[in-house]
């Protein structure tokens, strides 16, 4: 059931999304933590974030949309606290990093490289409101390269780099942070929208737009996934609406080398295990030897 | 403030797990209002008054999203949830019939807290703030403390819960908007008047936010303790996803895990609420 | 229950979404075609089109994808047939138009102008194959304004322009096209997806990808015609996931003037005459006079 | 090619309405086969045989889509599906119970045609293609056509339908897989031995479409023309959505109202399907 994300090898290719598992505290009675290929943690700054007003979600069809934030107590608390807690605990951990800036990206790291107990990092890259001229650094090839060239020279350790699907061609997105040196992408981060409560007139988050995530993302995400892991060659973490191994699979034939499950976790807390069980009793029922042979195994 | 603040409840919480359970009955008590009773052994052993339940109502992917109910009552291997008819969730729940399967993540949230030497307490609840008041006030009468309720309701065919306040509870006050059943007005008036007359060690309570704003202000007024249960729309409903904060003077809280029920005074009211009339 | 779009008057703001209706007349039995804010017809290019191979649709969560390909008899079958039905209805006819190139856009439109019976046209710039360097013309601003142009030119009747949602920056491209004289806006076509048969390891769809469309993409949706409705003058129609009159609402806060109702015809086809009674009492429930008093009532 | 091409049918089509349902009854045939017994008073009245109704299995958005099945048999205003569980919507299907309701859109597409003059009719079913031909032996046999019929089957214990077969036919043939019932081995083989031994005027097949294509291909060999059922993923099932088309010698037809039954001369097989062995 290994899998390898740049220069890690991983137990299984079932990971966490970030912002839907905190750091894996609040699931300890539903889930084997050291069952994880890794916890990838929720977003973190160099500073601490307060997040939006609420309502802060709402639910759509097959979906829901969040707009949290990346409310979080800043990097010296999560290593405090965090870092401490999954120091116990025999599981990858994937630091998933918040910027306002280049310099604030690079800050998180640059902490986060005097802790151990951290396999690689996971920029976030999608965050809607961030200092490059009121655009997301996700959305420009330029912007998205400057941030992984940044990260790249703070870090040996594994760098990802999470993509927004909110852009009109995600391949140039992907070959622009993967020519920086990124060693592995993510993909993909929530689907901007909103949602309108005709009762009150108001619309349903406070902060009117965020961001879809859920099995109503996930045909795009698929989408995104192949067409992205057909352009470049380091590996490609799939998600958007995984709810079952069916959907691991699925995002593993059109090329992901692992997956993550977000918003699953939210309806069953015991999703990921179920999924990693699920994985190995596909491969096993079809001879399949390696998870791994799924990945771009889709017959086009 | 006196008692009980800041010190160890006499209950302590079970760990929560997925738990699948199946309907016992389904019924309706008003329009728009019904109990499910479930049957839910492990829910049932460990929930603790004020505590809630994660459930998932539908399988599909219509809804995805759990629902959290508070525990109104316990009774051997089953919970019962009183709902009120709101959305597509509680629509699918009222049409659940007995033997029909879902699951539930739970018990989860903080409760009530009860101190060593609570000997009068008073419970408001305005409308389905009888919900969580339910288990409390039985668990309540169990330990000897001295109850007096008061219930609102906007008319007396939603006046939840009578039978059960009135079978433990030293005394029980009504107020119905419409004067349908006992006094005409708010619940809150109810309140001002018992916390002046007598003498609690105690409030708690459940309702609308503006209403319990306003029994904090009156229970903070006379220097009487006051614990609140907050409703916010909850995703994970264990922690995670930070999407049912409210803001406390400890800086952003989860409603789901560090409530939903808050000291009143820890609280920080949301601003773009009209404030209460002093 | 009457709205504007450029100099045509509506019955009511319920339109039917192109290729979701066929010219109406699969509709007869269901639908009062008289009463319908308009027909918008299915895609009409100069040529006949074969479309794509089959299987064409696939389900996804609370949505589908499809990949018709555009199948069409070509315009002057389409007078010959369509058209002329609809002769006898009394109800604005919105033919939506499908190109090649801007040539082949112009053609249509060119031969549509010799007939009566035509109110306006709804130029799709959102098809995903076309000679504008296999790039759609409606991701790129110069490439919509220059179908827009070409159409403006070539007719003085109702010009809508329909975009899609695989964009980057859709207020960009709205403004683009707004700008060279477009009566309206459509939105939104369907967003890329794909899906993957885990028993067989196929796409589900013979094209691989295809456009989802149905509740899935409402969020999306609705924040497109949000952003789009704030930053031009022009009348949007609003679309993408209408299953309900709330949902019409819902579009019609946000900034919709009118609306279309695409995949939940295939799933009642009864639904626009629900749509355009439940506008009716919506608004007299809440003493609205006119229906047009909800666009962009949100109140934010 | 001789009788009953081109030539009108004696059946006429009503128009498709939108219709409310309930379930009567629901029985399990075999594994992952089941029977559902509808109120449908308006399509029992109406349908012909080999059309077909779309139904909405479910109200919420998790599957969307209608899900097309022929109707088996009609008896008074009832109508009969034979299903096989496949996904998402025949399991949902397969979990409804009588009283509940549903609705459809139907009767939809062009059934069998029969002309004036049939005398002698072979119908050839492979699996769940027994179903639309239910209606049919019926209809058939209650206007004295003779009528044979092959079922082919991968065990005995999906045979279906046989009881309605042997009461209507003048002679059943069975084929399946395992020999466990009937000649082991295809359907194919028993059509080909049909059509060489005996003479028919019509030849009706539904099944895997392989397997049409070949019974088609035999038939065209002795001369007898054929209808095929063709199955097709289908959005609207009204003609507007040209998800459903099928190449055919006059271009592209919909299954859905153009079909699903076809001549087989008509038809332009898959070319990506293997070809049938002559
Ligand atoms: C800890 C807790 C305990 C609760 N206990 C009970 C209970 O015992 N009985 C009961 O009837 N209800 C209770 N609720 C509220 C209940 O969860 C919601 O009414 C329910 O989730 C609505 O689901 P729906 O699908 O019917 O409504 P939706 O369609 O989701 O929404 C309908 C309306 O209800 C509001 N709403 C939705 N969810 C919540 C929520 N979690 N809190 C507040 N408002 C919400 C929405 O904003 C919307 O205006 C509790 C909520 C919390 C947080
Ligand atoms: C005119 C017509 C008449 C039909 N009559 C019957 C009948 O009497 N009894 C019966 O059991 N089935 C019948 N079918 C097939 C039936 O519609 C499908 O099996 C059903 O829609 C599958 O739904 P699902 O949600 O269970 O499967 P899905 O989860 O949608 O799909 C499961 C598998 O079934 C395939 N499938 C889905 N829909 C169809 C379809 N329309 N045609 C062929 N394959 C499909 C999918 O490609 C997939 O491989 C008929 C189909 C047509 C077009
Ligand atoms: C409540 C919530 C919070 C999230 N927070 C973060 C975050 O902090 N950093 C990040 O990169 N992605 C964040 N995401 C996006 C998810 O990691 C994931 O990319 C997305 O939700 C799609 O996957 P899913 O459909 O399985 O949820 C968040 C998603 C949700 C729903
Ligand atoms: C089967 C199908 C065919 C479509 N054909 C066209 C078309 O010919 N031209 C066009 O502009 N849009 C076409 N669309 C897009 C719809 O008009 C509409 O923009 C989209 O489906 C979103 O609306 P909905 O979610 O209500 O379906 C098609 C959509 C579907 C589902
Ligand atoms: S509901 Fe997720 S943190 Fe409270
Ligand atoms: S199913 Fe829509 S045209 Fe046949």
């Amino acid at each position: 059931m290994t899998v390898k994300l740049g220069g890690l090898e991983l137990r299984n290719p079932v990971l966490t999304a970030s912002g839907t598992f905190a750091s894996g505290r609040e699931f300890a009675d539903f889930v084997e933590l050291e069952r994880l290929g890794a916890v990838v943690t929720k977003g973190v700054s160099l500073d601490p974030w307060d997040g939006n007003a609420s309502p802060r979600v709402a639910e759509t069809a097959s979906g829901m949309l969040n707009s949290i934030g990346l409310q979080n107590p800043g990097v010296d608390a999560f290593c405090e606290n965090d870092l401490a807690w999954l120091a116990d605990v025999d599981v990858p951990v994937i630091v998933n990093v918040s910027g306002h800036s280049v310099a604030g990206y690079v800050g998180v790291i640059e902490r986060l490289e005097r802790e151990t107990g951290v396999a690689g990092y996971e920029v976030n890259i999608s965050c809607p409101n961030v200092d490059a001229g009121g655009m997301a650094f996700g959305t420009e090839c330029s912007a998205a390269a400057e941030v992984t060239r940044a990260c790249r020279v703070a870090t040996t350790r594994l760098l990802v780099v999470k993509l927004t699907p909110n852009v009109t061609d995600i391949v140039q997105i992907a070959r622009a942070v993967e020519a920086e040196g990124a060693d592995a992408l993510s993909l993909i981060n929530t689907v901007l929208g909103m949602a309108v409560d005709v009762e009150t007139f108001r619309p349903k988050l406070s902060r009117v737009v965020g961001g879809i995530s859920g099995p109503a993302i996930k045909p795009i995400a698929l989408r995104m996934v192949w067409q992205v892991s057909n352009a470049v060659s380091v590996p490609v973490i799939g998600m958007g609406g995984i709810m079952s191994a069916d959907d691991a699979v699925e995002f593993m034939l059109v090329g992901a080398t692992a997956v993550a499950v977000g918003t699953a976790n939210f309806i069953d807390p015991t999703v990921t295990m179920r999924i990693v069980d699920g994985l190995a009793e596909f491969c096993h029922a079809r001879g399949i030897e390696r998870v791994s042979d799924l990945t771009g195994a889709m017959k086009a | 403030m006196r008692r009980c603040m800041g010190e160890e409840s006499v209950w302590r919480p079970v760990n929560p797990a997925l738990e699948r359970i199946s309907v016992v009955a389904n019924e309706r008590l008003a329009e728009g209002v019904g109990l499910v009773t479930l049957h839910a052994p492990r829910a049932a052993a460990g929930v603790l008054p004020g505590q809630f339940v994660h459930v998932r109502i539908s399988r599909g992917t219509d809804f995805i999203l759990r629902r959290p109910f508070s525990v109104h009552r316990v009774s051997g291997e089953r919970i019962e949830i009183l709902y009120q008819v709101l959305g597509v969730g509680t629509r699918a729940l009222a049409e659940k019939v007995a033997g029909e399967e879902m699951d539930l993540v739970g018990p989860l949230g903080s409760g009530w807290r009860v101190c060593e030497g609570t000997a009068r307490a008073l419970l408001v609840a305005g409308g389905l703030g009888v919900a969580p008041l339910g288990m409390l006030a039985e668990e309540l009468a169990g330990r000897g403390v001295a109850i007096t309720v008061a219930i609102g309701a906007p008319r007396e065919e939603r006046v939840l819960a009578r039978n059960l306040f009135e079978r433990v509870a030293r005394r029980v006050e009504i107020a119905t908007d419409d004067g349908s059943c006992g006094l005409r007005g708010p619940v809150t008036g109810v309140c001002e008047r018992l916390l002046s007359d007598g003498s609690f060690d105690i409030v708690y309570t459940c309702g609308p936010e503006l209403m319990q704003r306003k029994v904090a202000t009156r229970a903070a007024a006379v220097d009487i303790p006051c614990q609140v249960s907050l409703e916010r729309l909850m995703a994970c409903g264990i922690g995670a996803c930070l999407s049912c904060v409210v803001r406390t003077v400890d800086g952003m809280k989860r409603a789901c895990v560090d409530g939903p029920v808050f000291d009143a005074q820890q609280v920080l009211w949301d601003p773009t609420e009209t404030p209460p009339e002093h």
